[in-house]
């Protein structure tokens, strides 16, 4: 699982560059951003511009992500494709998550809290 | 202009138990569901329903275990496009058709991490249903095609 | 960025020995093919490669008898895309590698109608080989992956 | 297969409607073009605008469709994908045809002949 990382103020823009995040990949994924946030950070946002396909277990992954960030923290996510979009709204998770168009948007919208 | 009626068109996908071979099986149902005038996004949950079938039959049917054979029959006529998903492992005993994905979006500690994917099948397909028949389980995803 | 070494995938798909059916396949393969970076025109001739050994199986190992089976497993590593395309019928007993296509364009009336398709899989492909085993004859489609 | 046909003048445009000339409807489409040749038709533009897929049977059936016209008659294409156009290329059968990228350039090549 390939991920690039910037950190813009406060805020750690994740960007995972394989095009799947799926049951082969998501535990690779989940280590990478529990080590992350193991590393003391709170406010991340997962660009998934790069990313074609999620499957229920990457969704998962990402929704364990959230969660082990615990109440202070928090992690929005930028940049779905309208077909993983699809999978957040099949799921309700589109509920869960703060979802924004834009990478600028999401790392403006976790600078403010 | 004629009409033409399509027969039935089928092709057979196996593939070894390992989470890190189902990407192939997703690529080719997308190739397969591509030229059928589907939307982008029809095509992204059809492709996810199977490979959320044939994630079940890897992790629950056979355990995580490698070096078992999964099955997807691919059949497509003019009226619908179905998927069976077969395994000889494990029988799932009880089908819950509708399986409803229940939890409060704001309570963050409480939100499901699995137990997603028959969710998803159930809300993509038309049709669901399982069969056991000479020690093979399979799954038979159906989406009806109105043109 | 790490170096991420793809390991081997693969996955096999059967279809009936009738033409009518080499669509699905070309359809997966395609889908398959698309998802790896190659231009749409290499992606076309693997496909249009891959029909013609199928089609050349059903045509010429079955006599276009229908009911027997045609086996393309397809692999991928991150050097090379492999077919094998395989069938229980009637042996090739020469594979001519580097079939030429000799005519003279100008020269309507000696036009070749038929006999194109192994010079369109030699051309396309960068290795093509034939074996036979148990009863079972297997074309060998290798197309080299450079990034 | 389903075939549109336009006469313009003394051309008729014949357009495939399927998007496969394949070993499965290679002998249809033949077939089709024989009973137009057989009708009288002597130029006949052959647009390939919405033929995604043709391989070796179907490309025979071209062909063979091309001889049947005999001496005085012509067969041209048009609008051929470039993946399509590849093919002609592979097979050398792009010094055959006399392949346009317009209906209209074709049927005018046609006209003048
Ligand atoms: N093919 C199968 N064979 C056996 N059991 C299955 C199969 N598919 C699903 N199950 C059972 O149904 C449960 C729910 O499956 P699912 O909704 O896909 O979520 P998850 O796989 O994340 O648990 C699984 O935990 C498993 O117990
Ligand atoms: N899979 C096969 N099994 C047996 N014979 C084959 C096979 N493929 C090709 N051949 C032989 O090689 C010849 C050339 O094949 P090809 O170039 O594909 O042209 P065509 O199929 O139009 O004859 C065929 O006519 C046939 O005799």
């Amino acid at each position: 699982m390939r991920i690039d990382q910037v950190k813009t103020g406060a805020v750690l823009v994740v960007k995972p560059m394989d095009k799947r995040i799926d049951a082969s990949s998501a535990t690779a994924f989940k280590a990478k951003i529990a080590d992350l946030i193991q590393g003391g950070e709170k406010r991340i946002v997962l660009n998934l511009s790069e990313v074609d396909f999620i499957d229920s277990t990457g969704l998962g992954a990402i929704v364990s992500s959230l969660k082990a960030m615990g109440g202070e923290g928090d992690l929005v996510i930028c940049n779905p494709r309208e077909t993983v979009m699809s999978l957040f709204r099949l799921t309700r998770m589109n509920r869960v998550f703060q979802i924004l168009p834009s990478q600028e948007e999401a790392v403006s919208s976790l600078s403010k809290t | 202009m004629e009409s033409i009626s399509k027969q039935e068109v089928s092709i057979s996908i196996r593939v070894d138990s390992r989470l890190d071979q189902v990407h192939m099986v997703g690529y080719a149902v997308h190739g397969i569901c591509s030229q059928l005038g589907l939307g982008d996004i029809v095509v992204y949950q059809i492709e996810l329903a199977v490979v959320e079938a044939v994630n079940n039959a890897i992790k629950h049917a056979y355990g995580s275990v490698a070096g078992h054979p999964v099955e997807v029959v691919i059949s497509l006529n003019e009226k619908r496009l179905q998927f069976e998903i077969c395994d000889e492992g494990e029988t799932l005993h009880f089908l819950q058709k509708k399986a409803g994905l229940d939890f409060d979006p704001r309570n963050k500690t409480n939100l499901p991490e699995g137990g997603m994917g028959l969710h998803i099948i159930a809300q993509v397909m038309d049709d669901v249903n399982y069969f056991v028949r000479d020690g093979r389980n399979c799954l038979v995803l159906c989406k009806g095609l109105s043109k």
